[in-house]
């Protein structure tokens, strides 16, 4: 695309980093509210569309660069491949409808605090672009933790708010663990020889042992990153923290970023894929998945319910990639690439549904200052507009034909079917199980979405400050298009994804599933081959659409379209008051009692004579008291008992210095 | 000659603002010292450079990269300090903490101190090499009490006796040295010369080096910091004038640590095993993980800096002690931008503590609001000491922990439980120091931050691109300590 | 077995060293304690003289002559001045167990031998053995530093501990250069000196010169 | 894709919508008659749509378009999945567009609309429906899928064609698999399709009612739709029971010939099915609400174990 101008795509990449940096310097220049908003952020989303562009353009070839900053014998390595293509255009893509959002979102803001966003939000970006092209470890690092070191200032945009201060603490606490984990990960990687870049590691042979021991540290440091258990405990804090398009940004891309970090590391850097850690990750991606849409149904404000239904995505995704690990393990390309085509797909839309669905709560966070659920209700009336874009939303979010979350969750269903045949027992045992772990996870996703929508835009409005609100501005509105375009793009033509996907799946496992799935042309998405599996989203769409639309007009032609307008009925039941309606509370009641050994439930019943009863309840994890405040404790314990080392008494000091003496003495001798 | 102006600048200084310290221009002309010392080093590091290592005055003093390039570093972190000291000292004053005779001791002293340092960095006499870092601490002494608080003459005296020990421990370690030199080298003024020592390494007698060695590194481990034996550090950090606090963590530490890799050098080559490095990686560790839960329970955020200094100062010794090029080069630029964080963190802090009218982290809110230079510098030294990138320490512990990660696997588990629960401690404390509700007043002077932002700035670059000569000059001290 | 008499002489001043640092260790009283200080002093500066004398070294006599001046004459003076001016003359300490404190030393001399005993077997002076009673010396040294509750006290054992190091440097290598040496008394000197301005700032804070006032730095 | 095929597919479609009030028709009667009542006849269901339709709409107030727009929406849904399992051929042209995920996406799809038009108006009822629906259906989905895994695993597919071609073909063989999975889905069926002891169709009783409590609001025309649309997805459940526990006699391809003895042996299926319903719904009683998400765990464990035990035992 880009060749007639004499420019690789790894240029062109770098080139809209650059422009992003300079776009957020720009925005500190600026300190003019309406300016930045209305200027900058939309340059930012033409940057977007032409990272898009050119990661397109560099799914098919590998171009690389190397800057000359870095290290001395390490300047910055970069490399275009497809892995990295591809999740620099799942940035660009998703990216755009931020941008754009985030015109109209921002242009209220005070201006110091504007611009200062601007630039960590253009630094967030580039950095993330950077973690997708770094070739070494070194500059890997740098991006990443740039990242989170901008994600995390842009999480405490609202730092007067003491929670918002404490989620930011969690996030980057658990990020800069992680990071070291990462870290210490290709420190075995590098394997002594000092060589840092990727492609040394490429060619590095590790023992069997080391392997596992560089893949389980970056399963965890990418692992705290994603929000996989345990270490999913700053999700749920800071995404709610953090501003709309922020959110967004963190949910929809960043955690993507660890995705693109493990599949890095586990099949591309290691040369040796060990069936276990397959297993392993197929594991705790399942806990992770039930977890976080279990803990989603229970909750009662928006942005901890979405950022809840992104551990359950993660954990989806990190389903795929165990599956995938498996089926590489044992030389099932085929099958490793239909499951690592399932995962790139699920990480695509999840892309852009979860953006879609927070940069939705951001309008509705504005129009009406809440987010509790409990405060909501009929917005549908109030934001007409909002309110369709956020049913594509929660759609798709639900896993339903024909948008694209169904797409990614029938992939990856599809290779669990396929699994049979492993050469080991238990593995066959545990995929069934996880298949059905899966699906219930998948449905529950429905449950959770139908409370999100419900309570939010259906229903009698819970609170009178709903009155006043206004629907979503036009940029904002043009925003969130960009991703419900994605969605239902994503969702009708999964054969044209597929063949795109190739590129990645044919080198990592070397494997694609081009030839097979589109081999009905892309109208039929076919992964393996037509008898076994097929599905066909545009003509699900046509037919239910069609079907609709004939009946519409079956029943005007041959009735009548008679109707009057009048009370609710509600069996007859004379009050009706908005408190009658489910609370958020109530709606996730069931999935409360069904899982209530799994949560920390603290609840206040009213009793019998109450005239104005209040029920509340309050759902905890308890992971946070199992893992986190043990840790917690551990650590004051040990604080304590190092802390009397130091008592003040100068004898004691000289002590130490003595007895540290003539034990090194005794030692040496 | 160069070395002449390097030392004699300072010694001079010293005198003189013994003499005119009460002026009203006394901190310009401190400053003015601290310049000159610093562009006198500049040019002697040009020098050896581009010349390579030399020795003058009978091989009493000798320059080469690994020493020059701490020259070079504690000139210029002298210099930036007292550019810092200008204003904040005069705050003090101004607050009633000092009188103007204390300015004058402390002026002088501070002098006098950059000269022990560099005394310390150039001789070429293990002896003087003592005798300086004695003196260091002599001056030093008189800095951490300068408030006369009974809480800072606690703290000096503690100083002194746990550092006067410790410097006992290493004379006694440079007696057994000069006592093994003097077999092959015959007795007299050579016997104790380093670059002579160097030469015939390989000769002198183990047991009596190894002995050495543990006298040595307890000694100065002392003076570094090294857990069991810090428990000075954090006292006389936390009591003395924030300036002191600065080039005690930044440039002080250094100097100690310098005197342990020289012997380093020296006894491996006797040894040819890896006693020394093992020892000192043992230290590191100990301090590192240590000094991390010693972070965790901080209320004083002079002390929890202090802390962190004696977890970098681990993390050093143990790079030091790993060896190797790679750790060796991480230990010296982890050297080189731990001395500018840290100093660049106490300036910050220093104002901090001012605006709030207390040492104490819980009464320090809101920094970012009322003076955003402050928060900020405070913020992003902070996040740069704990090893975020793209900031420099991140690259030298990127470097160590990748090689320990290889060869001594086993430490990992203590580093990274180390490092975050450091990074938790002193992160959230920076965070409810910096963001939130705000406590501060104006102060009466502006503050120094452009030596914060100086720093800061540097430490970045270092991150994101270390120049050639730079890493040249780091190469050649990495073969230096082999 | 024929030693010269210097060397039985050097070897007896080593025995009494030790003995003095004994003796140190287990004294209560102020004043004897700086009495004993000097002596160690007066015996080191002896030592070092028959040293310098012995191995035709002539800036040992430099040496010893420094010792004298410095360490017999100069600092007792000045500490008795101070505990005068401080009016301190008459405290005693309060140590615990003075037995146990004696087998202490006694395990650490012991030890000191045991480490300084293949050192001593190549050490090509006069005075090999010395090394180790230099070793024990310091380390007693330290331990009295350890158990004394008052400022001055474990000031002497910090002096004490420089005779100790003096006594290594000077028995068993024939001493440091020179130019070392004038670095150590310099820094001696003036560390005496502002220990001296010290105690009178410690005694205006705190209104006395015991240790226990001086706990307040701590982690709590 | 020959015109037989489409032809085929045509015929099925028209034949799904015309026959599912039969069906519903035919199962209330079983059940009169087994609980000694004369019943209302089998064309009740008919007579009961027309006179929906003829009704004037009435809508509450607050109703938003998602509420008008969800009656036709479930009812193509329905329709569409009524269409797509083979019962008569095997050569339906729309098929390969949907498989059995698919099918199972399209139930979802339709209970997710069907919920939200229910907590649209914001009643008590509404949103208690759509609770309770939701929570049957998360349980009762995967559930599903698990079937239909089960039969996947053993003909290699998940297009429903090749499964009933493949179990139809196949010498009769006892899957002690497809036995667990028989009992899972019939537990589903009754708990989707509203049906005792989850859910009873014929009552307005707040206590328990689920899918009656969502539609509460909806008249006339909507209703029909709504009602319509359940019978046809009472007829889809139980086509794909015949389909995967009982395809013998299916026409495959698109077998002329076999065609007339398929109609017969389908008729015959339905109608045993439907007595079969019958009998177990009136056997049993109405369980307490809170007892539903047991019935439907022991389902989904059922089906878990068929699946297990197809691993386990025959491969």
């Amino acid at each position: 695309m880009f060749d007639q101008f004499g420019m690789l795509p790894i240029d062109v990449v770098l080139g809209v980093v650059v422009f992003w940096l300079v776009l957020g310097m720009a925005g500190l220049a600026l300190q003019n509210s309406r300016l930045i908003a209305q200027f900058i952020f939309p340059l930012s989303a033409i940057g977007s569309l032409v990272l898009a562009g050119a990661a397109l353009a560099g799914l098919g070839e590998v171009s690389t660069a190397i800057l000359p900053l870095g290290l001395p014998d390490l300047p910055f390595h970069l490399r275009l491949d497809a892995l990295s293509a591809f999740f620099i255009l799942l940035l660009g893509a998703a990216s755009i409808g931020i941008a754009l959002f985030s015109a109209g979102y921002f242009r209220r803001m005070v201006a110091a605090e504007l611009s200062l966003l601007c630039l960590e939000y253009h630094i967030f970006l580039a950095s993330m672009a950077l973690v997708f092209l770094a070739d070494d470890a070194y500059m890997f690092m740098v991006a990443w933790e740039s990242m989170a070191l901008s994600s995390y200032f842009l999480v405490t945009t609202d730092h007067n708010q003491p929670d918002v201060r404490r989620a930011g603490f969690l996030y980057l606490l658990i990020a800069h663990v992680g990071a070291i984990a990462i870290l210490m990960s290709f420190g075995v990687m590098q394997s002594g020889h000092g060589d840092y870049t990727f492609s040394a590691m490429r060619h590095t042979h590790l023992s069997d042992f080391w392997a596992s021991i560089a893949f389980l540290l970056a399963l965890f440091g990418f692992g705290a990153k994603a929000g996989i258990l345990p270490m999913h405990a700053w999700l749920p804090e800071a995404h709610p923290a953090a501003p709309s398009p922020v959110s967004a940004m963190m949910s929809g891309i960043m955690l993507k970023t660890a995705i693109y970090g493990i599949l890095r590391v586990s099949l591309d850097l290691l040369d040796t894929q060990l069936w276990w850690w397959g297993a392993f990750a197929l594991a705790l991606g399942l806990i992770t998945a039930l977890f976080g849409v279990i803990f989603a149904a229970v909750q009662v404000d928006m942005k901890r319910l979405l950022a809840y239904s992104s551990i359950e995505n993660i954990g989806i995704i990190l389903v795929g990639i165990g599956l995938t690990l498996i089926f590489h393990a044992f030389h099932k390309e085929a099958l490793a690439a239909l499951a690592l085509t399932a995962t790139l797909y699920h990480a695509l839309n999840h892309a852009f549904m979860k953006s879609l669905l927070f940069l939705g709560t951001g309008s509705i966070l504005h129009a009406t200052g809440e987010r509790h659920l409990g405060k909501f209700g009929g917005l549908i009336h109030k934001m007409p507009k909002l309110a369709i874009l956020m049913l594509v939303g929660i759609l798709a979010m639900a896993g339903l034909p024909p948008l694209n979350g169904f797409v990614s969750e029938w992939l990856l269903l599809q290779a669990f079917l396929l699994s049979p045949g492993l050469p080991h027992p238990y593995l066959n045992m545990l995929v069934p199980v996880a298949a059905a772990a899966l699906a219930l996870a998948a449905a529950l996703a429905g449950f959770v979405m139908v409370k999100f929508y419900g309570v939010i835009f259906l229903g009698q409005p819970r609170d009178t400050t709903l009155a006043h609100a206004h629907d979503a501005g036009l940029w904002e509105r043009i925003g969130m298009i960009c991703m419900v375009i994605g969605c239902i793009a994503l969702g009708i033509f999964p054969a044209f994804v597929i063949l795109h996907l190739d590129f990645v799946t044919e080198m990592l496992v070397h494997h694609s599933l081009g030839s097979s799935a589109a081999q009905t042309g892309w109208l039929l998405l076919t992964p393996i081959q037509a008898e076994r599996a097929s599905y066909g989203p545009l003509v699900l769409l046509l037919i239910i659409g069609g079907g609709s639309l004939i009946t519409v007009l079956l029943v005007k032609k041959l009735y009548h379209g008679r109707l009057r307008r009048g009370p609710a009925w509600d069996c007859g039941f004379p009050a009706q008051t908005a408190r009658m309606q489910d609370t958020a509370e109530g709606f996730g009641q069931p999935i409360r009692q069904i899982f209530e050994w799994f949560m920390d439930v603290v609840r206040q019943v009213p009793s019998p004579f109450d005239l104005h009863p209040h029920y509340h309840g309050e759902t905890h994890d308890r992971l946070w008291n199992l893992f986190y405040v043990p840790i917690k404790r551990v650590n004051e314990i040990i604080g304590n008992q190092v802390g009397k080392l130091q008592h003040g008494r100068i004898h004691m000091y000289l002590l130490y210095s003595f007895l540290t003496l003539l034990a090194l003495l005794a030692f040496i001798q | 000659m160069e070395i002449f102006w390097v030392l004699g600048i300072p010694l001079f200084g010293g005198l003189m603002m013994a003499v005119f310290g009460t002026r009203q221009h006394a901190p310009e002309f401190n400053s003015a010292l601290s310049f000159c010392t610093f562009v006198a080093s500049a040019v002697l590091t040009t020098r050896v450079i581009t010349g390579g290592p030399f020795s003058i005055w009978g091989e009493q003093f000798f320059v080469d990269a690994f020493n020059v390039f701490l020259v070079a570093l504690t000139a210029f972190v002298g210099f930036t300090t007292s550019l810092f000291s200008r204003p904040y000292m005069r705050i003090e004053q101004h607050h009633g903490k000092l009188s103007i005779n204390m300015l004058r001791l402390y002026y002088s002293m501070y002098q006098l101190f950059s000269f022990t340092m560099l005394l310390a960095l150039l001789t070429n006499n293990m002896g003087i090499l003592w005798v300086a870092m004695e003196a260091a601490t002599l001056t030093t002494v008189l800095l951490v009490s300068l408030y006369r608080t009974p809480a800072s003459l606690e703290a000096a005296w503690k100083y002194f006796i746990l550092c006067g020990v410790g410097l006992a421990q290493a004379l006694f370690g440079t007696i057994l040295l000069y006592f093994a030199a003097e077999k092959i080298l015959g007795a007299g003024g050579t016997a104790l010369l380093w670059t002579h020592l160097n030469e015939v390494k390989t000769q002198l007698e183990p047991t009596v080096l190894s002995l050495a060695f543990v006298f040595l590194l307890v000694g100065y481990g002392t003076k570094i910091g090294l857990a069991p034996l810090h428990n000075w550090l954090p006292d006389a950090h936390a009591e003395g004038p924030t300036p002191v606090s600065a080039v005690l963590s930044g440039l002080l530490l250094n100097v100690a640590l310098y005197a342990v890799v020289r012997s380093k050098v020296l006894v491996d080559g006797a040894l040819g095993t890896h006693l020394a490095g093992n020892l000192m990686m043992a230290f590191g560790l100990l301090s590192v993980v240590m000094a991390a839960f010693f972070l965790a329970r901080q209320k004083d955020v002079k002390r929890m800096f202090a802390y962190s200094s004696i977890e970098h100062m681990g993390l050093m010794t143990f790079a030091f002690g790993m060896g190797g090029p790679v750790a060796t080069f991480a230990g010296l630029l982890h050297m080189t931008v731990h001395s500018l964080t840290k100093s660049a963190i106490f300036f910050a802090v220093g104002h901090a503590a001012q605006k709030s009218g207390t040492q104490l982290m819980k009464d320090i809110r809101g920094l970012i609001k009322t003076s955003p230079t402050v928060g900020w510098g405070l913020a992003l030294g902070t996040l740069a000491i704990l090893g975020m990138p793209p900031f420099g320490v991140f690259t030298s512990e990127f470097m160590i922990l990748t090689t320990a990660m290889h060869t001594y696997p086993w430490t990992m588990p203590f580093l990274l439980i180390a490092l975050g629960v450091a990074f938790a401690s002193i992160f959230g404390r920076m965070q409810l120091m910096v963001f939130g509700e705000t406590t501060g007043h104006r102060l009466p002077h502006p503050p120094a931050m452009i030596p914060v932002f100086l720093h800061l700035a540097l430490v970045l670059l270092l991150g994101l691109y270390i120049p050639p000569y730079l890493a040249d000059w780091y190469r050649q001290a990495t073969a230096l300590i082999g | 077995m024929n030693i010269p008499l210097t060397s039985q002489l050097i070897n007896m001043c080593a025995a009494l060293l030790l003995l003095i640092a004994f003796a140190m260790l287990s004294q209560r009283r102020i004043l004897s304690l700086i009495n004993l200080f000097a002596l160690q002093g007066l015996i080191l500066a002896f030592s070092t003289a028959l040293v310098a004398h012995t191995s035709n070294q002539h800036h040992l006599y430099y040496s010893a002559g420094l010792t004298l001046m410095l360490k017999v004459l100069v600092l007792p003076w000045v500490l008795h001045r101070l505990i005068r001016k401080l009016n301190i003359k008459w405290d005693v300490e309060t140590m615990f167990n003075i037995p146990t404190i004696m087998l202490v030393g006694l395990a650490l001399v012991i030890f000191a031998f045991n480490l300084a005993a293949p050192i001593s077997q190549m050490a090509g002076t006069i005075t090999k053995s010395t090394l180790g009673i230099a070793m024990a010396s310091v380390l007693l040294s330290f331990l009295m530093m350890i158990t004394r509750s008052k400022a001055v006290p474990q000031v002497v054992g910090f002096l004490a501990m420089e005779n100790g190091l003096f006594f290594a440097a000077t028995s068993a290598t024939y001493g440091m250069p020179m130019v070392v040496e004038l670095g150590i008394a310099l820094d001696v000197l003036v560390g005496m000196f502002i220990l001296g301005i010290f105690f009178f700032q410690i005694r205006v804070a705190f209104d006395s010169l015991d240790l226990h006032h001086m706990e307040k730095l701590k982690e709590d | 894709m020959s015109y037989s095929a489409l032809f085929f597919q045509l015929v099925q479609n028209v034949l799904v919508l015309l026959a599912a009030p039969l069906l519903l028709g035919w199962i209330n009667q079983c059940r009169a008659w087994l609980q000694n009542r004369s019943g209302a006849g089998m064309l009740q269901p008919y007579r009961n749509l027309i006179k929906l339709f003829h009704k004037d709409a009435v809508l509450a107030h607050n109703a938003s378009p998602l509420f008008r727009a969800t009656p036709y929406i479930l009812f193509a849904c329905m329709w569409l999945a009524a269409a797509l399992v083979p019962v008569l051929a095997t050569d339906l042209p729309l098929s390969p567009a949907v498989d059995v995920i698919a099918l199972v996406g399209i139930f979802a799809l339709a209970r997710v609309f069907i919920a939200l038009a229910a907590m649209d108006i914001g009643t008590a009822f509404g949103s208690l429906g759509a609770r309770r629906e939701m929570l049957v259906g998360f349980l009762a989905e995967p559930a599903l899928l698990m079937v239909l895994f089960t039969a996947s695993t053993i003909s290699q597919s998940t297009s429903l064609i090749t499964i009933v071609e493949t179990l139809a073909h196949k010498q009769f063989v006892l899957y002690p698999s497809m036995t667990f999975a028989a009992v899972a889905f019939f537990m589903v069926l009754l708990a989707e399709n509203a049906r005792v002891p989850v859910d009873n169709p014929s009552t307005h009783l707040e206590l328990t009612m689920i899918h009656e409590a969502m539609i509460l609001e909806y008249s006339a025309r909507h209703l029909a739709l709504v009602e319509w649309a359940s019978a046809l997805k009472l007829l889809a459940y139980m086509t794909i029971g015949i389909a995967l526990f009982a395809p013998w006699g299916i026409a495959e391809g698109g077998n002329w010939n076999a065609l007339p003895f398929a109609v017969v042996l389908l008729i015959l299926k339905l109608t045993i099915a439907g007595a079969g319903l019958a009998f177990v719904e009136t056997m049993s009683a109405k369980m307490r609400i809170f007892r539903v998400p047991e019935f439907m765990g022991t389902a989904f464990l059922l089906a878990v174990l068929g699946l297990l035990t197809h691993f386990l035992l025959e491969t």
